[in-house]
């Protein structure tokens, strides 16, 4: 029972922390938060359905060219619904994410139609291990989730690019003197974060089905994920996803199943209230 | 400075367009209004309905239409909430050239509407299941529920549980969703009414995806069968997981679980689940078997329950009016009340009873993929 | 030379002139414009406490449409379990929701800015979760039915146009307080805070009280458009209080713009025609819906109303600039 | 020298050994002040010594590490910044913090609201005051519904203090009022505050042009490296070695400019 709601847990845990993750890296970019994150998740399902199952191809290959589809994508929301407003406020960003998520909604609607749509599992079965069947699947996301985050670690901190939009998120207008095209980092930038984003709605595609409005509650969960986990930290960012995918495993069993979905919630407010830098971020002070 | 008044422009230009947009009808046609969900949540119920609705459509009026005028039917969006279905509903209505209007499949929907039906006074005839729409279209003037009630089919399911398959110890598991625990109380009933015990009856958030908490929990109890009141999507997702988690224990489901959208999607982990259900693509009903016969050829998909529920409620109405003779709304009601024994593609109606009207329904298992009907109930 | 800072004339003009259509449309159109026009009317009073909330205090809340049911529900309970008129269940509706908001923002305005943004995200989905499962009080997922409509000392409003009458008054006698606000101290507080909280706390405001009052106002507002969906429908489901909907409301006020009420009014009226008077294009409805949203932000990030005050103001400098050049 | 500054009456505002460390730098070391109402104290030295900071102490932004803060004979060094505005410490900022959005009439009026708030004071009769402190200011000229994004840089700082003076403060900390203004506009930031002492206004003064400290200041404090160096009048910090030091970096070569 305890495996059990660990490895699933753990599973739908990491796909919020990369979705999470992806969100931080465009706010520590452009320092807003994406409200149409949850449906890059929803957009890159359907890419990798398009693929895998009208066009047949092998459900890693989809899964691989539904992330670059997702990542051009990302860039197209950046040019059209961020770029214009970067010097408005926060709120007129916001919005316009919105306006970018219903876009997305109606669109996948209007070109796939709104019949839940399924695609092949990575790996078909399970294993049982002590006692609790496994999916293989639930074991695909996470190495998979996991060789993802190694990839933007190393990306991030390792190679001349990383260091170029680890540039642009602290001072977009100092890299701007030093001669780096600022729209190109900020829109690679995108890229990444849609494209880890978009994988991850072909990888829970076979368990929880695809559907055009799947990308809503998604989105509040990563958003639960980064506060819990602190505000625009990426380790920061996994560990609360994690930490969201067990408290709605352990709560929903444990402590009641029809308020499943809200215990996570009152976790975030917990958090908010008695930690508000979350467990990673440091102090965050104000200046005069 | 240009662009600004540009978007001004052509902002106020949208708003001219809209407002002409509404009202004037001609009146040599009959219009029947049909309020389904076209976009949230809830699509493909409305994708469904609106295709159903064109082929029907197409069928009465190459007839010869009624009372010799051709029929359209007018879909409006409810958006997939009740305030979208009751806006809808009182577009409708306000058309003076509407004589009846159908509403969605969703049981809230169907009561938020029942208090416009009163003020409207126009012909309703609502798509939802549930005990509680029952009591209140038997309550209202204008509204009818042209569906076989859950409670008897629920009863009927636990009936051939108990005595056929055996089982005699039950655990529920139910969305919070109106219809779904209107189904699981009436599930717990027909146990307890039976002799048999409801080990436990747990529920989940409408929109839950992963249900390993609850069946976690469903596998402790080690009772002899599993029943669960679910959705489309959910039932799918349900099924999948509790094969996956090695439950292997009998399943008997609402009706979503015999219908080709939650069969599709779950694949083999559905299959030997019992359901209770009005409506199969592969119906032995001739009516029936014509209509999904036609809706697969001409949209290449099964046709669902929710596309058959649309085509029976159309030709209903239209008999109504041909025994009305006008299409004056009070006239159309009354003749609707007279139809006792009326065939239709799902069952055959008796319009008097206001709730219940459907009077059979069926007890399906899916085997390997093809709904193949077990029993058949009435609920006279 | 001291005369009060004169309300913006472009906004002020078009409040009088809506007030005035909007009191003459019952007579003219059929139930269903009315009844559209009236669930409107409902949605701006939403849309008016995100603009005390957002536009004057500069505070981000989605759990709006969780407060407008809190307010729905607390009425709905009082006129059908405890047999109270239209009167009680208002006052209770809006005093039950203001003091909730009030009791929130001690609690969650100690946070720093965007953070009370995630805590109403949360509130939101809580009080989602809260109407679909409580059954004593929401009723469960089945929700509330055959709620009264408005009675008053034995009257009953029946007729889609009376019901109509009853939120119109309410609107305005908002629309006014609202716009006192606007002009008192207090309103002055919220903006001080608007624009830079440090520089509230040197002028002496108490920004966590402040900010909390701005909460227990929306609260009332979102409570007093609850007491009268409850009444107008009759029917109250979970399916319309949802995040969804806090976000129609927020998208609102940005194309109305958030310098003042007009800019509230302005957006409810365009996102309502939008989504009812394009039923006619059905599937393409909500995705034009989505595009114009994102072109009004990037032409108009203030908002209509910001574009018209701007308008105004430059044919203001263009007719003095040609006056002072002909003298 | 006005009739207020005489030692027997008590200081309104005391600061007694008042420390501050951020981690291990220390911004103040032992601060002692007294401010009487009606005085000008001039606190100055070399940028970076700690001038804000003392302010932000003064009003509650940062936290004291130790010492304590008297007003009126009551220790406020625990109080919130707003309990403290309330008591009647008004400041304003180096860069003018106004209400961007707001209009010029509607930041004036905020500062009689905050008078309003404050018990035990008769309210302020804004027609009268509003217009004699923007003259004061140099400021009648500009139309009062403009927005406040509009007016020059130094117009936006006098704003500030008219504000600020507009609600009744028996305290005064005035942040570099004059630093990017022109000498007309200076010479009305002098003007405010001969208005204040007139009022009874202790105004501590912390500014750069030794122009106008060494004209209004009644005494002076120095400042360098969060130490306080010197305390005296106005002539004998303009002689004092240290002081000189301090600002000129050692060489004493133009000491008797």
């Amino acid at each position: 029972m305890i495996v059990q709601l660990l490895v699933s847990g753990i599973a739908v845990g990491i796909v919020y922390g990369l979705i999470a993750m992806g969100m931080v890296l465009i706010f520590r970019a452009v320092g807003i938060m994406n409200f149409a994150q949850g449906d890059f998740l929803m957009f890159g399902g359907y890419f990798a359905y398009t693929f895998n199952q009208m066009l047949g191809l092998n459900i890693v290959l989809s899964l691989i060219l539904a992330s670059l589809c997702m990542g051009v994508i990302g860039v197209i929301f950046m040019r059209t619904s961020y770029w214009a407003l970067r010097g408005a406020q926060a709120k007129a960003i916001i919005v316009s994410a919105m306006g970018a998520s219903i876009v997305l909604k109606e669109g996948a609607r209007l070109i796939w139609g709104s019949i839940p749509l399924s695609l092949d599992k990575v790996k078909e079965g399970s294993v049982t291990v002590a006692g609790a069947t496994i999916q293989w699947q639930y074991v695909a996301i996470i190495g998979i989730a996991l060789l993802l985050m190694l990839l933007v670690y190393l990306l991030l901190e390792k190679t001349f690019v990383g260091n170029i939009l680890q540039a642009t998120a602290q001072d977009q207008y100092m890299s701007s003197l030093v001669g780096i095209p600022v729209i190109v980092s900020i829109g690679l930038t995108f890229f990444l974060s849609a494209a880890l984003t978009g994988i991850c709605g072909g990888l829970l595609a076979p368990i929880f089905f695809l559907s055009n409005t799947m990308g809503a509650t998604a989105g509040s969960k990563a958003f639960a994920a980064i506060v819990i986990g602190g505000f625009g930290s990426v380790p920061g960012a996994i560990i609360g996803g994690l930490i969201v995918g067990l408290v709605e495993q352990f709560g929903g069993a444990y402590i009641s199943s029809t308020y499943q979905l809200v215990l996570i919630y009152v976790v975030l407010i917990a958090f908010l209230m008695f930690r508000p830098r979350g467990l990673f971020k440091e102090k965050i002070q104000e200046k005069a | 400075m240009k662009k600004r008044i540009l978007v001004c422009l052509t902002a106020a230009m949208l708003l001219a367009a809209s407002l002409t947009g509404c009202g004037g009808g001609s009146s040599d046609v009959i219009k029947i209004g049909l309020t389904v969900p076209l976009s949230g949540d809830r699509a493909s119920e409305g994708s469904y309905a609106s295709n159903a609705a064109a082929i029907v459509e197409q069928e009465i009026n190459d007839a010869g239409g009624v009372l010799g005028k051709q029929i359209k039917i007018e879909i409006q969006d409810s958006l997939g909430t009740d305030v979208g279905a009751t806006n809808a509903y009182l577009k409708l209505a306000a058309d003076d050239d509407v004589v009846a209007i159908i509403g969605p499949d969703n049981s809230n929907d169907n009561i938020a509407i029942a208090g416009s039906a009163e003020s409207a006074q126009i012909l309703t005839t609502g798509q939802g299941s549930s005990p509680t729409l029952q009591t209140t279209c038997e309550e209202s003037e204008w509204m009818f529920q042209l569906r076989a009630c859950d409670s008897t089919l629920c009863a009927a399911l636990m009936d051939y549980a108990y005595n056929e398959v055996g089982a005699k110890s039950f655990t529920i598991i139910h969305d919070t969703e109106t219809a779904s625990t209107d189904q699981a109380n009436l599930f717990k009933n027909a146990i307890e009414e039976l002799g048999g015990t409801v080990d436990d009856v747990i529920s989940y958030t409408s929109g839950t995806k992963d249900f390993t908490a609850q069946l976690t929990q469903a596998a402790e109890n080690d009772s002899d069968a599993l029943v669960m009141a679910c959705l489309y999507t959910e039932a799918a997702i349900i099924i999948q997981q509790t094969r996956d988690m090695g439950i292997d224990k009998p399943v008997f489901g609402s009706n979503a679980f015999g219908d080709p959208i939650a069969i599709d999607l779950a694949g083999d982990a559905i299959n030997d689940v019992y359901s209770v259900t009005a409506w199969v693509p592969n119906t032995p009903n001739p009516l029936g078997a014509a209509f999904s016969q036609k809706y697969t050829e001409t949209y290449d998909e099964d046709c669902a329950k929710a596309a058959a529920q649309v085509r029976d409620h159309v030709y209903v109405i239209c008999e109504a009016i041909k025994n009305a003779g006008t299409t004056d709304r009070a006239a159309v009601r009354d003749a609707m009340l007279e139809l006792t024994d009326y065939e239709g593609a799902i069952t055959t109606y008796d319009c008097s009873r206001r709730g219940n009207c459907g009077l059979g329904g069926l007890i399906v298992q899916v085997q390997n993929q093809v709904p193949t009907i077990i029993k058949e109930i009435t609920t006279g | 030379m001291l005369q009060k800072s004169k309300k913006n004339p472009v906004s002020a003009m078009a409040m009088t002139a809506f007030a005035l259509l909007l009191a003459l449309a019952p007579v003219a159109t059929s139930v269903y414009t009315v009844h559209v026009i009236s669930v409107a009317m409902i949605s701006y009073l939403c849309v008016l406490s995100v603009y005390v909330l957002l536009g004057l205090c500069g505070q981000n809340s989605f759990a709006q449409a969780g407060l407008w049911g809190v307010g729905a529900y607390l009425a709905g309970n009082i006129l059908l379990k405890t047999g109270g008129g239209t009167l009680t269940a208002f006052v209770v509706a809006i005093a039950g929701t203001a003091l909730l908001a009030f009791v929130l923002g001690f609690a969650f305005f100690r946070l720093k800015q965007y953070y009370f943004t995630f805590a109403s995200i949360g509130l939101m989905t809580i009080l989602n979760g809260v109407f679909m499962n409580w059954e004593p009080f929401s009723g469960g997922a089945v929700g509330m039915k055959n709620i009264p409509t408005f009675t008053f000392f034995g009257w009953q409003a029946t007729t889609e146009q009376s019901k109509f009458y009853i939120v119109l008054v309410v609107c305005i006698v908002a629309t006014v307080l609202i716009g006192l606000l606007f002009r008192s101290s207090l309103g002055r507080a919220f903006m001080a805070i608007r624009d830079n909280e440090m520089t509230a706390d040197s002028m002496g405001i108490n920004s966590l009280l402040t900010k909390s009052i701005a909460f227990a106002i929306s609260g009332a507002l979102c409570g007093a458009a609850g007491a009268l969906h409850a009444s107008l429908s009759g029917y109250l489901s979970y399916q319309s209080f949802t995040y969804n909907q806090s976000t129609i409301y927020l998208i609102m006020i940005m194309i109305g713009g958030t310098i003042s009420p007009a800019g509230a009014l302005i957006g409810t009226c365009v996102i309502t025609i939008l989504q009812e008077g394009f039923r006619s294009l059905q599937d393409y409805m909500q995705l034009i819906y989505g595009v114009g949203v994102i072109l009004l932000m990037i032409f108009q990030p203030e908002g209509i109303l910001g574009g018209g005050k701007a308008l105004y103001e430059r044919i203001c400098e263009r007719r003095k600039k040609a006056k002072a050049g002909s003298r | 020298m006005n009739a207020f500054a005489n030692a027997e009456k008590k200081p309104k505002l005391v600061l007694v050994d008042v420390c501050k460390n951020f981690g291990g730098v220390t911004a103040a070391q032992d601060i002692q002040l007294e401010i009487y109402s009606g005085e000008v104290v001039g606190l100055i030295g070399p940028n970076g010594a700690g001038k804000t900071t003392l302010i932000n102490l003064i009003t509650g932004v940062y936290p004291v590490s130790r010492g304590k803060i008297l007003f009126d004979g009551r220790e406020i060094t625990h109080q919130p910044t707003y309990k403290r505005a309330l008591e009647g410490i008004g400041r304003t900022f180096q860069h003018p913090h106004l209400l961007d959005r707001c209009d010029v009439l509607t930041n004036g009026i905020t500062g009689s609201d905050m008078a309003a708030r404050k018990r035990g004071i008769q309210k302020v009769d804004l027609a009268k005051e509003l217009p004699r402190l923007l003259a004061c200011a140099g400021l009648e000229g500009i139309n009062l519904s403009d927005p406040v994004s509009k007016l020059a840089y130094g117009q936006q700082k006098l704003l500030e203090v008219v504000r600020v003076l507009l609600s009744q403060p028996q305290i005064l900390l005035l942040d570099e009022p004059a630093a990017g203004l022109n000498n007309r506009e200076a010479e009305y930031v002098s003007a405010l505050i001969q208005y204040a002492t007139e009022k009874g206004i202790g105004v501590l003064l912390i500014e750069h042009s030794m122009e106008l400290v060494m004209s209004v200041c009644d005494r002076i404090t120095v400042l360098n490296f969060g130490t306080q160096i010197a305390t005296g009048t106005p002539e004998q910090i303009q002689s004092n070695p240290e002081v000189i030091r301090a600002y000129l970096g050692g060489g004493d070569s133009d000491a008797e400019n």
